[in-house]
């Protein structure tokens, strides 16, 4: 399991990475967990609430020690019923609230999809602006943990598909604490999608370091062949598959979408005009999944720079296989690879 | 011995895993005195008469809302009407019980009580006359949207009496289900909340005795609705729901048990849908006119009526007063909605999120386009 | 609304259409009931349970004396409650009948979405084939009805993402019942999605007649210059839409889906690949909508063969809008029209 | 008058909307007697002490059982495992109460009673080892998969035996849940829906106190968590869950009531779970040290020992034949789940659908590849 990152390089467009000043290393869970303390000292209209955050510090620690600084009413260990969670953290939001409900893994956040679809995503709307619903949906995703069935769903095309909500997913250890906050600051809901496999990897972590806001893409790794397009769990997966082509003699870009919605498309267009070819990775389920948004939207708009199709290296169409076969089924390295070799090279001669 | 309990309530007999002296008989566990309770009619005399005279007046400017909504639906003025017909009593009774700053969450056959909180009846309607999704704005009324998806508000209602007790404020939040509402796990997981939180709210059910053509037999084994208020830990209560001081007494002692910090009540009331589940159906598929004109012999209003003319609070210049009223909101109503109303295509985008994403700023460039298009054809 | 249907053109690949020999006109609501009832005579293992799918015959009547004919065991009012409707039929498929849900309307199904996630989609997988689950969801989805929120949902997106389900989707009276029967035939579970504002339509109808089997697109009209591919709600305005090209000169294929689950790769790029260009039609949401698998697999299958990126004519990314609204948000003939003005015909020459 | 009435069980006092003389003060409405009890230990002395001596033996292979699959987790040859170690008297009294054609709804804490069921160990544990989802046949040994979702199999138990009963075959679904799972909207629905088709279905809730970590007051405000039954119109029934004779005949009470056709029941188990949640969890993040002993001295062996010792029906043999039965089985453990399962990665693909779809064709193609590619490799 990879979870080593690479220092962060400059944005393309945006402003370039500072130097951090008090620079420390932190895992992606301890991130989170500072980004939850952050926002809840900041402001005490944030609330956290989920099943097992309070004593147990959430299963993956995440909301560690905030009941003991916060106490059990800022940080509620609820009962067991996820439309209940969800419900209730509406009703709380609309009282002025601002709460971050904790999901235990992808599969557990199904049964509060009717809350989340017909009324969290609606609610603003519904209201022409009067009750915006500030909540932060945190669920932890995806595999590559050896987690048993219902526990690597990789989920996130569910949530990128209906309007009215944000879907953010952190690939490094500063976004997720940068991503956090800015989600739980944002007046509109952000379902914040955790790379579970990516939680125990550390990095150089400074809270006060800038980080891009919610909507920007950034390429983690320059290059001059073709762009790797990615996201959340797929990042390192994608910067190790790179560092295995510049052996082979391709120097591949990575693009780190952190946003599904709002996307990118600026940056992402004016990277994929200019290399011409581009791979989208992730490893969810190709059919219907988010990497089908990224190809149409790359092709519609990018059709006469393309040199070769958009290529897409997904999870196989099926149901998330057990543990000891699911090395199979998330992509790979190699499978990576196979795909950039596709990109019919001798067509540019 | 304690840590052996996982109970923690009052009111089971003193048996505990491990006693010592196994108990070898089957103990009746129910708590006793019952937390479930049916509620009669109070003590008319009691009452202030002008409280009496409220309820009765609003119960008739409700019955003629309702019945000009309706027609309105048959004239085309609004796309489909779920009239409260025949369960006035409950609307403005959980009208009338809330104050200022509590909150109300009603259920999409709930516009009487809304408009009986004050909302405007044009605003109140623009979801079912399908201009808006919302035409009034919930927190200056403080009642929530319409809601559709049943029982889905009542998780709602818990979080935000959950949010206002822990803010040390004194609101209560009255959650407006049908019998039907009841059979949804958001209605079980919110019940849940509510008493494991302690929140201040109030769950009123109408048992209006169908779920569009399913009768309550055929919804619930239990012998009452109220019933289910045991497996919370909260108080029930059974109230006949066309009497219309009964349901204001038994919502108000509900109110009140919330607002001092004694947690969420349960309230079902019998009662009776008179019209049809919406102008859409067919009521006669599935139910009979005795049936029907039994209940329209337990009219609300009716029995109002004859209690307060009983009591010598109501007469004859009272009722003409309540009359004329209703015959007010109803013309009100029907020149309101006479026309058409002008709405911008371009609010498909107006409030989507906070700010538009660069693909609603394209999308709405696009439709803005269209429509410049349209107006230029138009106007040759 | 329109909902008027053109007799069936022969298709591309498939059998030839076969003169029906006991002609007669049904609605598709009509066409549906036919397909239960038939299905329920057929074989007793076929039990139908909903919310007023009884003495009511379901709110759109698609269930329509069933009760009456089969008794109220093979036709159950059930309590009102989704998740409950669905986990019983599974445990009746468990127990070898052949459960057909209906949900109410397409916003109402997602209260059962964690059981059809997790169980339904998953449960032949789970027992390597021990435990098939032979369910049909029906739900009534798509607008154009006039219907306040919540009943004009297109929510085909969170079933096509789902590895394991069958989505199914006719346009088509005489689809509506053959696919129909095919689907509750079918051993796997199948989200068979009816198109709202097609149910009143009516066409000629021979319950007798082969139809295309599942699995299969059907080339509705044939065409020279691009093709429309779209399915259920669409696929009326697409012809439309064609109709009024030809005025304009230009011939439009319009081919329908049908399933969207398993897709129709082989008809689909063959009609592509011969025409060059092609727009998607759908009435959902744009953004991580069906339409956007359909470009991105044409594309990545059929690049050298496009004349123009395959472009998407969809509902907004937004939450539907109530009924006085929803014109300006379901695609029209002249949105489509638009688009295939944009298929870069100049530079062909 | 009873077209009145929205209510249809006996139980209720004759109260109606539109009597004639309203009751005028709050009447109690909870049924009586109660549909509630609490069950102690059974007279013992009637019970045919070779079942005694059968639930004996089982409770001390379950228990070894249970070590030895906490044992392979700590050794790595399970991914994960969620033991009933304490829970033995539910799991064991669960397998041993349902009849050849009974089926058992189990969750991801039940592998005990699966296995007592008479399911291979290995197989039983295929989901846990993380080798594939069900090792075992669900339809031949009826037993359902182990479920995960929580609460989501019990609307499952309910369609299965709801279908038996059309079929008019006299068979039992038994679900098991934990007390967290009561909170999920599915229990209720499951509930509600069995309680209105008279589903010959049991519910055994093994209230072991918590869910992970969250404490049972903080998931019900609840006299008990049977009391829930009475929201449902279903009997109720506490028992001492570390008492396997009562267990035993509670769960046998409700599985006869249920096959003759007396509709379901909820059976709530007081248990404690000795170990952590799984071997992933850090128990003393939220429970004390004095709590899990005392549960201990409550231990479900010890008390069926001590009971069976006293009745005279146990003797040091029978304790030593079960125990060398509990050796051979653990024994059996380690030898099978030494080696690491062959498993085909190519199954991938296998069971998704009836027939592979195109796509899945073209995957399975590209896997094969891609193995074919590595192997090559590796014979370099
Ligand atoms: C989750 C959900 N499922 C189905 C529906 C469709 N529906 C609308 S009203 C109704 C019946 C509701 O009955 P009840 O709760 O008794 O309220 P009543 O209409 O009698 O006031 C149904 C099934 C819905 N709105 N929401
Ligand atoms: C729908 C759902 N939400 C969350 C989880 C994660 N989870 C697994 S076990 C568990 C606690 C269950 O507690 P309880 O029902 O008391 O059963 P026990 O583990 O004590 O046997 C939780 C929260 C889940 N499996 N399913
Ligand atoms: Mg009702
Ligand atoms: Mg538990």
């Amino acid at each position: 399991m990879s979870t080593a990152h690479p220092s962060p390089t400059p944005t393309l467009g945006g402003a370039s990475a500072r130097r951090p000043s008090d620079v420390r290393t932190a895992s992606m869970a301890q991130a989170l967990n500072s980004g939850l303390r952050d926002a809840m000292r900041e402001d005490p209209a944030v609330h956290v609430l989920g099943e097992d955050v309070g004593a147990l510090g959430g299963v993956f620690r995440i909301t560690d020690g905030l009941t003991a600084e916060f106490g059990p009413e800022r940080c509620l260990d609820t009962p067991l019923a996820e439309a209940g969670i969800l419900g209730t953290a509406i009703g709380m939001a609309m009282y002025g609230l601002r709460p971050v409900v904790e999901m235990q893994f992808d599969a557990f956040a199904y049964p509060a999809l009717e809350q989340l679809f017909s009324h969290v995503a609606k609610m603003r709307n519904r209201t022409a602006g009067r009750l915006p619903l500030p909540i932060t949906v945190r669920i932890p995703y995806g595999g590559g943990i050896g987690g048993v069935e219902h526990h690597s769903d990789a989920s996130e095309a569910y949530y990128t598909s209906t309007p009215g909500l944000h879907v953010v997913t952190p690939g490094t250890v500063a976004d997720a604490y940068g991503l956090l906050r800015a989600s739980i600051a944002s007046d509109d809901p952000v379902v914040f999608l955790e790379p579970k496999r990516l939680y125990w990897g550390k990095a150089e972590f400074d809270p006060d370091a800038p980080v891009e806001p919610i909507g920007r893409a950034v390429l983690r790794r320059t290059g001059t062949s073709a762009v790797l397009i990615t996201y959340g769990p797929s990042l390192p997966v994608c910067l190790a598959a790179a560092e295995a082509a510049q052996a082979e003699g391709r120097d591949l870009a990575v693009l780190d979408l952190r946003t599904l919605v709002p996307f990118d498309d600026e940056t992402v267009f004016r990277v994929v005009r200019s290399l011409g070819r581009a791979v989208v990775v992730h490893e969810a389920s190709g059919f219907g999944g988010t990497g089908a948004e990224i190809a149409a939207r790359v092709t519609e708009r990018c059709f006469h720079h393309l040199a070769a199709p958009v290529l897409r290296v997904t999870g196989f169409d099926v149901p998330y296989p057990p543990p000891m076969l699911e090395h199979h089924h998330l992509p790979g390295v190699d499978r990576i690879l196979d795909a950039v070799a596709r990109l019919q090279w001798e067509d540019r001669g | 011995m304690t840590v052996l309990d996982h109970r923690h309530h009052a009111g089971v007999p003193g048996w505990l895993p491990g006693a010592t002296a196994p108990r070898t008989d089957p103990a009746p566990l129910l708590p006793d005195p019952s937390p479930v309770r049916a509620i009669g009619t109070p003590a008319l005399e009691k009452y202030d008469p002008a409280l009496l005279r409220e309820l009765y007046r609003r119960l008739v400017v409700g019955r003629r809302y309702n019945q000009q909504a309706t027609t309105l639906t048959k004239q085309g003025r609004l796309a489909v009407y779920p009239a409260s017909t025949g369960q006035e009593a409950c609307q403005v009774a959980a009208a009338l019980v809330l104050g200022e700053h509590d909150w109300l969450f009603p259920s999409y056959r709930d516009t009487l009580a809304v408009v009986s909180r004050g909302v405007d009846p044009l605003e109140a309607l623009t979801l079912l006359r399908g201009s808006a999704h919302t035409g009034y704005d919930p927190r200056a009324s403080r009642t929530a949207p319409l809601c559709t998806p049943l029982a889905t508000q009542a998780p709602h209602a818990v979080g935000l009496a959950h949010a206002a007790r822990l803010r040390g404020e004194p609101v209560v939040a009255l959650a407006m289900l049908g019998d039907g509402g009841t059979s949804e796990g958001d209605f079980h997981e919110a019940l849940n909340f509510a008493a494991v939180l302690d929140a201040p709210v109030v769950f009123l059910v109408q048992n209006n005795g169908y779920a569009i053509s399913v009768p309550l037999r055929a919804q619930s084994a239990a012998p009452s609705l109220a019933h289910k208020a045991v497996g919370y830990g909260m108080p029930g209560r059974l109230v006949d729901g066309n009497d219309a001081p009964a349901v204001h007494s038994v919502l108000t002692e509900a109110v009140e048990r919330a607002r001092a910090g004694g947690g969420p009540t349960l309230v079902e009331a019998l009662t009776y849908r008179i019209d049809a589940h919406t102008n859409a159906d067919d009521a006669t598929r599935y139910r009979t006119e005795p049936e029907v004109a039994a209940w329209r012999e337990h009219d609300p209003i009716l029995l109002m009526e004859r209690a307060l003319r009983g009591l010598g609070v109501l007469d004859d210049r009272l009722v003409r007063e309540a009359a004329d009223e209703a015959e007010a909101l109803a013309a009100r109503m029907r020149a309101e909605f006479h026309t058409d109303p002008e709405l911008d295509p371009m609010s498909l985008f107006a409030h989507v999120y906070a700010e538009p994403t660069p693909q609603l700023r394209e999308q709405a460039a696009q439709l803005a386009a269209e429509l410049a298009a349209e107006a230029e054809v138009a106007d040759r």
